[in-house]
């Protein structure tokens, strides 16, 4: 459904453009219905970026981004955008943030209303909010005409998730969604994922949070320096991460109910056997992938 | 570091182009004919010599030659120093006029900037101490700012001159005196200087001042700032370095100002008819010598751009950011 | 004359503008109501405003007419006094004061509307479109004002209040263009406008409905100064000379006070009120801009 | 004994009324503990952590009374405070990034700072050297700017200042949690490093992320809406903890491995109340699946077991 | 003042010096006697002196350069040189310096009209200059003659045009009683010729050794001077100067009002080519609507007087003739000017408040007079309010000086005020300004209305060709010219302005006065030929 092959990214930083900067590299995934594709890396991997070049907010430097047999990177104009937005859709990090904090909270419906369904009448469209805020599990008198500040991060949140479900989306970019909010609800929106997923979504969700990427996803992708370190099934990816920086991420990863100490003896204790990683020149931008075993790829290594 | 200093030079310099495109083209484009003016003046009534002169006088004002030649002469005696002729004071290069009045104004105006700039920030700093220092200081500061330049020197020159007689009230320096480099001769000059010098200064002082204030709150109020207090630091410390660092932006905030002061100069010096630019460009005015007035403006311009540059320099020489920035340290 | 250094709004471009909910609207009015700055200085700008505004209705004879006798003091007959040809100086003042407005209120309403839109623009575009406009910005800005009028004036063979006012606002936006740029900036990253492009709104949309909005105290600022600045160039111009030819204002009173030889004659009640008024009515902009700002940012609140 | 924490109460002055931001707090920090400070958003854990050194301006100290190493620590006044500050009670921020004076050579603004509080900078020069080196820092760092410093850099940096003169308490609040993981797991460990050195005698670390807790701390204490819901050795709080909100919050917590395919974890339903106008009782009644009549009463920090401290009626013996 | 203590310090002693302002407006540049109206204060006068002196008072010529002249004949002018005259460097002063300077107005100058009617000029012996005309205009010739100076042969004989026109000449060798000291952008200096011919034989000592002329444009800060003692004379207009001259420190020629002497008329000018205008009616009607006083009493407070209807000078008394001028002239009188409106045929028929032609079309007028020019434009405020009072639609614009000179010289214009002529050897000067023919595409210096009155004009060029002495002849055809001029007022006189003069009496006295002294206290170009030049001789130190 979604196609991403050999994107690159390249920010010019810095006044007139001087420096560049590859925010992301060689990129190809795909994206299926009813999966949830995880990218996970540290601060700075190009996770973000490569939901926004998928969410056309930003544009691609090289490659392609194909969803159901359209390039996106190459939509011009408005109403095209306009129609791929009803199809593809995102929520982000900072439930806070989305919404204009002079506005109430439930003008996301009504924007949506009023830029898709100008023709559906007012008690169509009540009720169809009404079913997308129960879908999204949250109470109707609870959240409609309150500000923002008014309700709590996980609600907000699952506003969101509730307004890109007016349009009937194939594609959910999901950026960090749950990074900001409490443990004890992040869970949530979480399970909303999941449940979406049921419906046969395909979801891209982007984490840096490897317990959470674990949790929902059908595949991992895990990003370093702007480039594919690790992908494949999620199971595979942390049962057995063959790429050395998947292995030091996990490492580091606090644990529930693991200490760091304890994690580390057992990797000493059955150290992972090393794949051959690709290489590329010095000065080559590509980053081939190797598929060490099924639908499992290792990516290059760098320093 | 000189990459950066490159580029600004380089922004400069599409600056100084854009001015002088445009110094050259207003005369041309707008209405107006400078030779004609310059004939008036001459009352010549013989129309054949009229002519005649106008001719002569278009083509020592170079507008005898199609439209691209005269830019390209434009920038070519430019560059030789040549502002073309003054048509008020013809024939004198516009280029002398203007050296013989540049002194007076930066000597004006780089004192009064840099006493301004230093006082003001002290002071400034000093009203942010606390609530009732501000509360009384900051309305005089803002009272101070948006003073127009000439009406503060109009009030000291009644008070001080007119009425009190204190200081003359007009020119450079005594009319007895030839100027030489003897004790009489600089005191008298700095009697004459010291009207024009205060008004600049005072009004200057006001702006300074509250631009630290606001500056100084913003500082203490950072996290920097917030740490040092939570580990005990003494407040002189923490007021110290936010002084530090609210002078930083005060130095761009020069930068910005300049524009502002310098019309703030030219209008002090035509309240005291001191001998400077600006003198110069009411002269100018008054007589219609828009070559002068061009010659004036570039001159300004290449100074503001100038000094742009220099605190630029400066900016860059005592903010470790900008320096650290600019050799790409890691982050 | 365009800014103050520092200017009240000028500290911090970086916090960001509150948001302004119907708490908020509460509590900023609640602030309001306290500052002192604020009040005083709106009491004497609107004062002065309604002085100019109604004023004149109450001056029979024009401001330049002959009416009474040369050189008075003033008295209870001549508020102000007379000029040395027997004009009403309180007839000029009101006048003035009007002109003086319309001279502020049209100049940096240009600046205002050319800066600001420079400013969104560039600020929201980015890129290309951003380093174009920041250039012409920084070209203006470093270009002294004044002279850059005194010049262009100077061609002009009749001038009138509105051309006057045309030309400040075209030469004293720069500043207000920055400044709206980095909010700009900052606000065009906040994913509440990721999500209205997400939503198919268009540019011009996004930025009056999404990003003004919330910047508007720190526009509301910009103006005032813009205003203030205005008066000033104008002041200065119509100083030397270059001032509306035929007209009354402010500055132009102080030209004539000077050069009828007000100073020399003692007739302070004559190049006091102009330059008193000035004064006056930039300083309470400033400081009515400081009160604004302690209102609307909630770092400077003091309870 | 190094800390002893009384009853206290600590609001905020707002124009809608006081926030009852610590509203009754009481807890012991042993020698050499370090306590992890757990909870949700806004239940007062930066408010504990600052109270604890320094509270600005809008903070208002209601009662209650904190005695560090047998002497009580003048909370409410601030000049009295200041030979505690970085002497007896110092701080690693959240902003670590922002905590150094950006125009000042690390080394010279340390070296400022050590005078200013009457030390003189030669004196700990050599500890200061080794400290650094000690959490894998190249002493060359004092001749830089802040600005030249990575993130985890300055964070260290920051510890290393802060713990220069060998504190009794050490409060961190949420000081890793802006770094990497790989970042945050080496500087937790310095941290771990410097308590087992006698650097600090014992710390709070303040986190929202209980599993980082789990790897570090010696006992955890969950905070909900201005009071202490439970307090207990690391492990207990993970494998056995007993106040119904704990339970919750570690039950929401996915793992490496868990999957929705295996098991769905369920959040806390509602949202904690606001501490304005904080409800009466047990504050996490509402939200309680067990709750009951005597949960309108508020229920008292007990010890249920040696060390293992929790304010519920349901868990009293 | 704070000029106090600095009479020792190096500078010029004070009580040899004098200390003027207000003639100049920009710094000196040029001190080339050739290019009228840009040389600095003193070139003409100081510097370089002409053939003849006029005095104004008397009405005579004053041999100066020259010691005596006859016409031989009415085509032939021989003019005799002093003996024993020198140049500053020492030449002799010759008759081949008179021809040179005649001759270069045969290049493009501002004289080169004088050629027109000069024939011939010839140096018929060491001291003797011999001019024959074409067309023999004594006033007109005599007019140059005693208005232009005589520079020597020996460094202007061989420049070409370029070099004339461009020469600052910045180190004049001139015959006149100083010399060129040194100057800055704010001030001329000059100093006294000891070796001065005129010492001996018009036995006139300069007092000053030094005359310091300081350049200010502004009017107040020149009070300032003035009023401090900074400065000894000023001869700019100074507003409010009346309430602050009190017959002791400061004076000025007269005590009371109006305190200057007059020195030139200031006139409304009227495009003749403009429907309305054109029309003597309508010209007359406006002439008795502009209320006078109210313009005296206001912008000038009574530092001007009202012109005659003739708008000759006080000085031409000699020239006008008052029985016409009783009979025909005219007064401010409003309700008159509605009378000859109504007759004429100017009515106000759409009700605006404003009169329309005979025709119907409305009638709209500008005055202009140049920006800047404050008491200008406050008077021309009054004539547009006075004119709006009988329903003449006037509005005062102030365009830009040059602007509003390019309009005025392309005839593109209502009316203009303007005062080119100044006090002369005759009134031909003024009735050249106001008839002269042809009428050219650009009327640069006369006739800017464009009248055409052929005989008005021949009478002009008729009163040119009387013998310079002969007053009576002269008044008698003025008087016919008159006669024309108040029929058709081809422009309206109105005020004299001053020979703006005020003096601070703290170091040097004896200005003249008018219980005192008659002369002019001025150092305006073309005044010390008028006898200012008397002054420096007259004045005394002060105790
Ligand atoms: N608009 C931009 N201009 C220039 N550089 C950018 C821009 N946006 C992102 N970058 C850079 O691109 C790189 C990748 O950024 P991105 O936001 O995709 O990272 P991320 O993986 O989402 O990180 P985080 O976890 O911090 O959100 C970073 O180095 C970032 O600084
Ligand atoms: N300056 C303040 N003024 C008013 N109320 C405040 C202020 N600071 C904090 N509060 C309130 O006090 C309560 C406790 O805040 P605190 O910052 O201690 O929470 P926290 O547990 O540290 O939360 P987080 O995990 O989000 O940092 C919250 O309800 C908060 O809204
Ligand atoms: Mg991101
Ligand atoms: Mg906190």
């Amino acid at each position: 459904m979604l196609e991403l092959s050999h994107v690159h990214k390249v920010y010019r930083v810095g006044a007139f453009g001087g420096a560049r900067l590859r925010a992301v590299r060689d990129v190809s995934l795909t994206v299926e219905p009813g999966e949830v594709v995880s990218l996970i890396g540290e601060s700075g991997s190009g996770k973000s970026t490569i939901g926004k070049m998928v969410l056309g907010l930003t544009g691609v430097s090289s490659g392609s981004i194909v969803f159901e047999g359209k390039d996106v990177s190459r939509i011009r104009g408005f109403s095209a955008k306009k129609e791929y937005y009803r199809r593809v859709q995102g929520v982000f990090q900072d439930p806070f943030s989305s919404f204009n904090p002079i506005f109430k909270a439930d003008r996301v419906f009504a924007m949506i209303r009023s830029s898709y369904f100008p023709g559906v009448s007012d008690a169509d469209w009540k009720q169809k909010v009404l079913d997308v805020i129960g879908t999204v599990r949250l109470d109707p008198d609870n959240v409609l005409n309150k500000y923002p500040h008014q309700l709590s991060g996980g609600q907000l949140q699952r506003l969101l998730i509730a307004r890109a479900l007016l349009l009937d989306i194939r594609l959910l970019v999901a950026d960090e969604i749950i990074s900001m909010l409490d443990a004890s609800t992040r869970i949530d929106v979480l399970n909303l994922l999941g449940d979406l997923k049921e419906r046969g979504l395909g979801i891209l969700f982007v984490t840096h949070d490897l317990s959470l990427g674990n949790y929902v996803s059908d595949k991992s992708v895990i990003l370093r320096k702007g480039a594919i370190a690790e992908m494949g099934p999620t199971r595979r990816v942390f049962e057995n991460p063959l790429h050395p920086y998947s292995r030091h991420l996990l490492s580091c990863v606090p644990q529930l109910h693991r200490t760091w100490a304890e994690v580390d003896a057992e990797l000493a204790a059955n150290p992972p056997e090393d794949v051959a990683l690709p290489t590329v020149e010095e000065g080559d931008d590509s980053a081939p992938l190797t598929e060490a075993e099924e639908g499992h790829f290792v990516g290059i290594d760098q320093r | 570091m000189w990459r950066y200093m490159g580029r600004k030079l380089g922004f400069y310099g599409l600056t100084f182009v854009i001015a002088v495109t445009i110094n050259w083209m207003i005369p041309r484009f707008m209405p107006g004919d400078p030779v004609r003016s310059m004939l008036n003046r001459a009352s010549i009534s013989d129309p054949e010599a009229l002519e005649r002169m106008t001719t002569y006088y278009n083509e020592v004002f170079g507008l005898d030659t199609p439209l691209h030649q005269q830019y390209f002469a434009f920038w070519a005696g430019l560059f030789r120093g040549d502002l073309g002729v003054s048509v008020w004071l013809y024939p004198e290069p516009v280029t002398d006029i203007i050296l013989r009045h540049v002194p007076y104004t930066l000597g004006l105006l780089i004192p009064a900037i840099v006493l301004s700039w230093i006082v003001g920030n002290h002071f400034g700093a000093f009203a942010a101490r606390g609530k009732v220092l501000d509360n009384t200081l900051l309305p005089v500061g803002y009272v101070l700012t948006a003073t127009p330049y000439m009406w503060m020197a109009l009030l000291l020159l009644w008070a001080l001159g007119v009425m009190g007689g204190f200081f003359p009230t007009a020119g450079g320096y005594g009319f007895a005196l030839t100027p030489s480099w003897s004790w009489p001769f600089f005191l008298n000059l700095v009697t004459h200087w010291f009207l024009p010098f205060l008004s600049m200064f005072i009004v200057g002082l006001g702006g300074w001042a509250i631009g630290m204030r606001n500056m100084i709150i913003y500082e203490l109020e950072a996290d920097y700032s917030n740490y040092l207090q939570a580990l005990g630091a003494p407040r002189r410390l923490i007021r110290r370095y936010a002084f530090r660092n609210a002078m930083l932006p005060q130095i761009t905030g020069l930068a910005v100002q300049l524009g502002t002061i310098i019309a703030g100069a030219l209008l002090t010096e035509i309240v005291f008819t001191y001998p400077g630019l600006g003198t110069l460009i009411l002269r100018s005015l008054n007589n219609n010598d828009l070559f002068l007035l061009q010659g004036i403006f570039l001159f300004v311009v290449i100074g503001v751009l100038i000094a742009n540059f220099i605190i630029d320099i400066i900016y860059v020489l005592v903010d470790p950011r900008t320096r650290v920035q600019m050799t790409g340290g890691s982050s | 004359m365009s800014n103050i250094p520092g200017a009240p709004g000028a500290v911090d471009p970086a916090t960001a503008p509150e948001p302004v909910g119907e708490r908020k609207v509460s509590e900023t009015l609640h602030f309001a109501r306290r500052n002192p700055k604020l009040l005083i200085g709106s009491g004497i700008v609107l004062g002065l405003l309604l002085l100019g505004l109604i004023g004149p209705l109450f001056v029979t004879e024009g401001p330049n007419v002959y009416i009474g006798p040369q050189s008075q003091p003033p008295s209870s007959e001549y508020w102000m006094g007379t000029t040395s040809f027997g004009q009403d100086i309180w007839a000029q003042f009101v006048h003035g004061l009007r002109s003086t407005f319309i001279t502020g209120a049209l100049g940096g309403g240009i600046a205002f509307v050319v800066g600001t839109t420079v400013g969104f623009v560039a600020g929201y575009k980015g890129g290309l479109v951003d380093e174009i406009l920041n250039m012409l910005t920084n070209v203006v800005l470093v270009l002294p004002a004044l002279v850059v009028l005194i010049v262009a004036v100077a061609y002009l063979d009749v001038r009138g209040l509105v051309v006057q006012a045309l030309f400040i606002g075209l030469t004293s936006w720069p500043w207000a263009a920055r400044a709206v740029r980095s909010q700009a900036l900052s606000l065009a990253t906040r994913d509440y406008v990721d999500l209205a492009r997400l939503s198919g709104r268009r540019t011009w949309r996004i930025i009056t409905t999404e990003i003004a909005p919330n910047m508007s105290s720190y526009l509301v600022m910009s103006f005032i100064l813009l205003f203030g600045g205005a008066v000033l160039i104008a002041a200065g111009l119509d100083f030397i000379g270059l001032g509306p030819t035929g007209g009354v204002s402010l500055g132009l009173m102080l030209e004539s006070a000077v050069q009828w030889s007000a100073l020399q004659l003692g007739m302070w009640w004559w190049f006091i009120p102009p330059g008193a008024a000035i004064t006056l009515l930039v300083g309470s902009m400033y400081i009515l801009n400081v009160g604004l700002d302690e209102v609307f940012n909630p770092k400077l609140r003091e309870l | 004994m190094t800390l002893r924490v009384n009853d206290l109460k600590v609001y905020y002055q707002t124009l809608r009324g006081d926030v009852h931001a610590l509203d009754g707090v009481n807890f012991d920090l042993a020698d050499g503990e370090i306590m992890g400070l757990a909870g949700e958003s806004g239940c007062g854990k930066t408010t504990l952590g600052k109270s604890l050194i320094r509270l600005d301006g809008r903070m208002r100290h209601v009662g209650g009374t904190i005695e560090l190493d047998g002497k009580n620590v003048p909370i409410a006044d601030d000049r009295a405070m200041s030979p505690f500050r970085y002497h007896e009670i110092s701080l690693i921020p959240q902003y670590a990034m922002s905590a150094l004076n950006p125009t000042r050579k690390i080394g010279r603004m340390i070296n400022e700072l050590l005078r200013s509080r009457g030390v003189r900078p030669a004196t700990v020069a050599k500890e200061l050297n080794r400290r650094l080196e000690l959490v894998g820092l190249d002493p060359d760092v004092l001749h830089r700017f802040p600005l030249e410093l990575s993130g985890g850099m300055k964070q260290r940096v920051v510890m290393v200042m802060a713990t220069l003169l060998n504190p009794s308490l050490l409060i961190a609040d949420e000081a890793t949690s802006a770094l990497d993981v790989s970042t945050q797991r080496s500087v937790v460990e310095s941290m771990v490093e410097f308590r087992d050195r006698g650097y600090v005698k014992s710390m709070i670390f303040v986190t929202h992320d209980i599993s980082l807790v789990y790897q570090m701390a010696d006992t955890v204490m969950v905070m909900y809406a201005g009071r202490i819901a439970e307090k207990a050795p690391a492990s207990t709080i993970i494998n056995d903890p007993q106040h119904p909100y704990t339970k919750m919050l570690i039950g929401a917590l996915p793992e490496v491995g868990t999957t929705t395919a295996d098991t769905r974890l369920e959040g806390i339903p509602g949202t904690p109340p606001g501490l304005l106008k904080p409800p009466t009782g047990c504050r996490f009644k509402d939200r309680c699946p067990i709750a009951s009549e005597e949960c309108s009463e508020t229920p008292p920090l007990v010890e249920i077991d040696p060390g293992h401290w929790a304010a519920c009626w349901k868990t009293g013996r | 003042s704070g000029e106090g203590g600095e009479g020792g310090s190096g500078g010029y002693p004070r009580d040899e010096t004098l200390y003027t302002v207000g003639t100049s407006w920009g710094p000196p540049v040029n001190w080339n006697p050739i290019m009228r109206g840009q040389y600095a204060v003193g070139t003409m006068g100081l510097a370089y002196e002409p053939l003849f002196h006029y005095d104004a008072e008397e009405g005579d010529y004053v041999p100066w350069l020259a010691e005596s002249d006859e016409w031989p004949a009415e085509d032939t002018h021989v003019i005799t040189l002093r003996d024993g005259m020198t140049w500053s460097d020492g030449e002799p002063i010759v008759a081949q310096d008179v021809v040179t300077t005649l001759e270069i107005g045969q290049l493009d100058v501002s004289y080169s009209n004088i050629w027109n009617f000069i024939e011939d000029v010839e140096a018929t012996d060491d001291l003797e200059v011999t001019v024959t005309f074409s067309d023999t205009r004594p006033q007109e010739w005599m007019n140059w003659a005693y208005s232009h100076g005589i520079v020597p042969d020996h460094i202007w004989g061989e420049k070409s045009q370029e070099e004339i026109t461009d020469d600052t000449n910045s180190d004049p060798v001139g015959s006149g009683p100083y010399l060129y000291e040194t100057h800055a952008d704010d001030r001329m200096v000059w100093k006294r010729n000891d070796d001065w011919w005129g010492t001996e034989a018009l036995g006139l000592e300069m007092k000053p050794t030094y005359i310091v002329d300081i350049v200010v444009e502004s009017n107040e800060a020149s009070m300032n001077l003035v009023r401090s003692g900074d400065v000894d004379i000023s001869n700019n207009f100074l507003p409010g100067i009346d309430q602050v001259i009190d017959g002791e420190e400061i004076t000025s020629y007269y005590d009371g009002p109006p305190f200057m002497q007059s020195a030139n008329t200031a006139w409304l000018v009227l495009n003749h080519e403009h429907e309305a205008l054109g029309d003597v009616e309508f010209r007359r009607a406006l002439a008795h609507a502009i209320n006078m006083d109210q313009i005296v009493e206001g912008p000038y407070s009574n530092l001007v007087e009202a012109a005659s209807p003739t708008g000759l000078l006080p000085q031409w008394d000699d020239f006008i003739d008052h029985d016409l001028v009783e009979a025909q002239g005219y007064s401010y009188n409003p309700d008159e000017a509605v009378a000859i409106l109504e007759e004429a045929g100017y009515m106000d028929e759409n009700g605006d408040g404003y009169v329309e032609t005979p025709d119907g079309e409305p009638i709209s007028l500008t005055l202009e007079v140049p920006s800047g020019w404050t008491d200008w434009m406050e008077s021309a405020s009054v004539i547009a309010d006075n004119a709006q009072d009988v329903g003449i639609n006037i509005e005062a614009t102030y365009p830009d000086f040059n602007l509003l000179v390019d309009n005025r010289n392309d005839g593109d214009f209502d009316m203009v005020v303007n005062n080119e002529r100044q006090l002369s050897n005759t009134p031909w000067t003024y009735y050249d300004y106001l008839f002269q023919l042809p009428l050219r595409d650009q009327q640069t210096t006369v006739n800017f209305g464009r009248y055409e009155n052929e005989e008005a004009w021949d009478l002009v060029q008729e009163l040119a060709t009387v013998p310079a002495d002969d007053t009576e002849g002269a008044a008698e055809i003025t008087s016919r010219i008159q006669e024309i001029q108040l029929a058709e007022l081809p422009a309206i006189p109105l005020w004299y302005n001053g020979l703006w003069s005020q003096q601070n009496n703290s170091v040097w006295t004896n200005w003249p006065s008018e219980s005192g002294y008659h002369g002019y206290a001025a150092m305006w170009d073309g005044w010390f030929e008028i006898g200012a030049i008397h002054t420096l001789a007259e004045i005394e130190l002060a105790e």
